[in-house]
């Protein structure tokens, strides 16, 4: 079966990617100010994985993500100034600043909520994906998760469950060799995940090199497949580098953990670059200048939000 | 037999609690096609000890199924399912094996609905059964509805009766919010009158099932019927005892007990789990909050601050019983008199025992 | 390397085969009478696989098992005596009254205790053996459990761990196609368990015909590389067939959920009577007399033993 | 600075509480080749905020260990390694992620000594860190210490400073059973005086911080130290509070509780968790139960009864601080007047705020 992958966009792709990039520099920036009491995981230098996966997505698909989910919300299409808002605690946040970072959600865009604790948006995507099956439209959930995830017994649990009734999910792993600072070889016996998810019968890509363009096309024929209801789950793992500390906004390469080197090789490679590369300079500015002004006018937002009223703290405890 | 509402509509039989909690599931998964059961057991011969027998049969294999041996993900399966507009019932042949489930529970289902800024829902129901008896021992006979309690953003509720296990798990159903059900296995045969329509229980009142005026008993799922038993035993010595169920544990009405507490100025708790930091020691600590300046003698009985132990003496130590209950009602009631109930009638109010294998 | 697997002993073999499958009939016959009033998930039928693992164990090697380990424990060579009367709730039981079928104990001959929810001795298994790589004494731990325990996530975890330290562990899989009622396809997206397994680095082997000499072999060659400390963990997953009711003691072969044909094969291939047939009559007829009258005496220890004393209630549950 | 012990041995010198957590470990590693430390993060260079800093350079990789994200199998592995004869101390750099690990805490953990007639033994300590503040919200904020209260055969132990930090340490080391350690991230940094040489603050013995006449206040970890503040704000209006810390909760001494409230007449205790079926309700429950003949006044106050939000406006709302527990304490003390301690003077009180990024 040959699936129609429709053509490549450089410039939204480039404007994604900057976005998140830009955004992120940007809460780097702010964040010493302590206007952002909220701890932040950048995605600096994984913008490649949300935007190439995102890319060939529906507005009407769903994605699950991480504390580490600024990125894959914005390649979403998520809200930005509920973003900014949120990171300060605004009442016009996405969470109405009851979630905060790590708990980044737009449901208008089917961002599904993210969690702070390792693993846990695993299953609930699976739970999602298990009602658009009944509902037969073709839409798509992706979950996205880290390296670290993938140590979790539920990630097992889920792979099995979605394998045995086929769900349309597209697991989709940022393997940054890292879980906070601990190195993948303390903490995986193999590296043979790709093959391991394979016994489950899903099939299972590696991108090593992070190319948004092969992430997108091996995505792209993923959900393909899943939206006619022909396949079931799929799976990608895709190296990739976090340029920044773990949590917080720092670049950490003196706490001795990891070298400058390795940041230097990958940053040799940085998407963002080379996509904006491709696009002729007029275009590419202009894109440029329109992604600051979003970003300035979401920082704005956030900075003349009111904070909540405090009785809010007693609201949504309970639905209904 | 206890029977909350015998003198309802017309429509009402005598049913099972086992097979009134699969009416009230049948009847909602009539009514509302997002409905859908799921779980370990669901649809084999066993059907839960019947409490879901047919359901799959009725309503096809896309709305009752089974699952591999994993909780933690079928959890939040059930809470993916939830948010995206579904309405699962997942369910648990133990309430031990909640404790693989904790973390979807305690951190993402309890929480969702805050956390998200209400822009999601967690529609769901828990069903979870308390096991006892005939030595199922330490790990097949918790009951921690305690520990769900704690955490604000779940609802528990524990019927006691067959037209409860109805009507609660219509309202648990119908709720925006994750519900944990506890069951309790041995109350499974037991009978009450029971609407045929679907009816609910809401969350929040709790029911006085006998007027009193000597103290206030309460009672938790099974140990309900074992208070009610107590209250028989007390009657033939005169001592009136107003026994109330909480029903629902969160929210719980307090408002209830503490108006009849007020009136008998004692208050014994008994539940089916242990003391410390359970639902006796949460509703004890309401009423002392709020009758402090009236002197209310108050304690707790519930499971021996043990694990469980499955040799038959043991077992026979570990749970509250009638008897023990009446003893120490009266001990309260009368602390100058020493009395115990007749051995023989304390052996008649006994419930049947559960005999094995299961 | 070649490893020097000890010569099978048939009659030691046989012993053990036919004291378990003889005491757990033993114990069906007494059930009814409401004597053992302890929930009992009886092996008749699975011998097989606990004899073929423990025979080349080592009095110091470590077993854990599961609810369903009347057999585990008689191949590790728990005492009968204790067994039974645990059984019986009484004060002599392996566990005094405390534990009951479910909760089989037998540290004296380093039976790890078992447990009623499945899946979770396995990394207490693990945890075992760090104990002894540290030890170094050569000693290894086998973790019995049923194809449903895979289904739970604490296994993979612990597959990545053992694998991770190179434990001296060797997993056990009694797949008999069933968790309770439920075939395996209802549970399982693939049946790839040694494929899986193997991604860890973890060599795996399956045994599909229940033999029980070629379980031991398997057994004994993935032990002695162990001792050594040459490799870390193996696994062997071995199909089974369980004849009696997943709980109690019936053949439930007219509840519907599987045939009676089923059975039959089974027991066309039953490895006690298979390993019985090997003896010269007369051996096999005397270790049958022993067998009988280690039982009997067992049941009659456990009969005229002592129920707890009631104030036993409150002991154990603190330490020290 | 609260130091329970000034006057004791020469040895004392200020310490703080993260550096007397690692005292104690090191201290016993010394003394105890058994002992072990494994958990996420425990050996690199942030070392769960340096509370296992240098101890595997002095202990070696075999005795202080990273582990993979599998929380569940680790505990299981602790478990397992401590029937062996070793005693693991698991390390958790949030209280939250304990609800990967309940099946084994409370179906293993907590019952196999009892379940296989006291024939294994479980020491082992599992270390975990509230956190507050700076908008950790949801799931990085919660105190779960009832949940495990609530479980026959585990301890727990939430010391308020560094003296108890390195005593409680030392005990649950030694003790034989499961020890659930609670420890406060805001209590960190601040220092008391600790004896250098080993020392044990044994399970069920609560400390009378401060003598007072007018109302005994019962504070759980980091809330020890804000009632000490609100203590002082109180003793400026006149009114003195005994302000008790009840260090160990599990097994817990309410009999030097009682005896104070036996004098004071009036009970608030202060939790650093939700107050539902929580500690503060053990507390009160056992003291209601005890002293119905005298009227005693009881409170509460813990998390709000919500899920914990990272806004700081909200963040300040859901939890209890010194001038709302003066307060408080007045209003019970003092009804009739109406009293809130100074804004000023209140904010001095405080416990400095947590400034991120962590
Ligand atoms: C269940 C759980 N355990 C531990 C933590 C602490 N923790 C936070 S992030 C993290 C590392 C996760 O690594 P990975 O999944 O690879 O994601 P990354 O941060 O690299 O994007 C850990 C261990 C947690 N949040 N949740
Ligand atoms: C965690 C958990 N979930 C569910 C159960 C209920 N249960 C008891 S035995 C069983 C089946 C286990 O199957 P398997 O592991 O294959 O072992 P078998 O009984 O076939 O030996 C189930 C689901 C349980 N005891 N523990
Ligand atoms: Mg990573
Ligand atoms: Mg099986």
């Amino acid at each position: 079966m040959s699936i129609a992958i429709p053509q490549v966009d450089y410039r939204l792709l480039y404007r994604k990617l900057r976005l998140i990039r830009r955004a992120e520099e940007e809460i780097a920036r702010i964040y010493p100010s302590d206007k952002i009491k909220s701890p932040v995981h950048l995605s600096i230098g994984q913008e490649a994985v949300s935007v190439g996966v995102c890319d060939p997505l529906r507005p009407d698909d769903v994605v699950s993500g991480t504390y580490r989910s600024h990125a894959s919300y914005m390649a979403k299409g998520g809200n930005l100034r509920a973003l900014f808002a949120e990171l300060y605690g605004k009442d016009t946040g996405c969470a109405r600043g009851k979630g905060g970072s790590m708990h980044l959600v737009d449901m208008n865009h089917y961002i599904l909520g993210t969690s702070a604790v390792v693993g846990t948006t695993i299953p609930i995507a699976i739970g999602y994906a298990v009602a658009l099956k009944r509902e037969g439209n073709g839409r798509v959930v992706v979950a996205f998760f880290g390296d670290g995830a993938t140590e979790e017994g539920v990630f097992y649990e889920s792979l099995n469950f979605a394998a045995l009734h086929r769900l349309p999910v597209l697991f989709v792993c940022e393997n940054n060799f890292l879980a906070i600072h601990t190195p993948i070889e303390k903490r995986w016996a193999t590296r043979q995940l790709c093959e391991r998810v394979r016994t489950y019968g899903i099939p299972a890509h590696q991108v090593t090199d992070s190319d948004v363009l092969k992430i997108r096309q091996l995505a792209a024929e993923a959900i393909a497949g899943m939206r006619t209801g022909q396949s079931g789950p799929a799976f990608i793992e895709c190296y990739t580098y976090r340029w920044r500390e773990h949590v917080g906004t720092r670049e950490d390469y003196d706490d001795g953990y990891r070298s400058r080197d390795e940041l230097l090789r990958w940053q040799a490679n940085d998407q963002v670059a080379l996509i904006g590369g491709r696009l002729d300079p007029g275009e590419r500015s202009s894109i440029e200048a329109a992604v600051e002004r979003e970003i300035a006018q979401a920082i704005e937002f956030a900075e003349n939000s009111p904070f909540p009223d405090p009785k809010e703290l007693s609201t949504n405890v309970f639905a209904g | 037999m206890y029977s909350p509402d015998k003198n309802g509509s017309d429509s009402q039989r005598l049913l099972r609690y086992v097979d009134a909690l699969r009416e009230g599931v049948a009847n909602e998964m009539e009514r509302d096609p997002r409905v859908f059961v799921f779980g370990l057991d669901v649809d084999d011969h066993k059907a839960i000890q019947g409490s879901t027998r047919g359901l799959q049969q009725q309503f096809g294999r896309d709305r009752v199924f089974n699952t591999p041996l994993s909780e933690d993900a079928m959890t939040g399966i059930a809470i993916g399912a939830a948010i995206a507009g579904l309405r699962p019932i997942h369910v648990h042949i133990r309430m031990d094996f909640l404790m693989l489930c904790m973390n979807q529970l305690v951190n993402m289902a309890s929480k969702a609905h805050y956390m998200y800024g209400g822009t999601v829902r967690v529609p769901m129901v828990v069903r979870s059964m308390i096991g006892k008896s005939w030595g199922q021992g330490a790990q097949h006979s918790q009951g921690l509805h305690a520990l769900f309690m704690h955490i604000p953003g779940l609802k528990v509720v524990a019927p006691s009766n067959a037209h409860d296990a109805k009507g609660c798990m219509i309202a648990a159903i119908r709720d925006d919010n994750p519900v944990i059900f506890v069951e309790h296995r041995l109350l499974y045969p037991t009978e009450a009158f029971v609407p045929e329509e679907p009816f609910t229980v809401e969350p929040g009142h709790a029911r006085v099932c006998t007027q009193g005026r000597d103290i206030t008993v309460v009672g938790v799922s099974n140990m309900l019927v074992e208070c009610l038993r107590a209250h028989e035993l007390l009657a033939e010595v005169g001592i009136q005892a107003e026994v109330i169920d909480p029903i629902w544990l969160a929210p719980l009405d307090i408002d209830t007990i503490l108006q009849s507490v007020r009136k008998t100025g004692r208050l014994l708790v008994v539940d089916n789990a242990w003391t410390n930091c359970g639902a006796s020691a949460e509703i004890i600590s309401r009423v002392a909050e709020q009758t402090w300046q009236q002197p209310v003698q108050m304690a707790r009985m519930g499971f021996a601050p043990t694990t469980c132990p499955p040799s038959p003496v043991l077992e026979q130590e570990f749970y509250p019983n009638p008897a023990k209950i009446a003893a120490r009602v009266h001990q309260i009631v009368q602390p100058e008199v020493s009395w115990e109930p007749d051995k023989e009638r304390a052996a008649l109010a006994y419930q049947l025992q559960f005999r094995g294998p299961f």
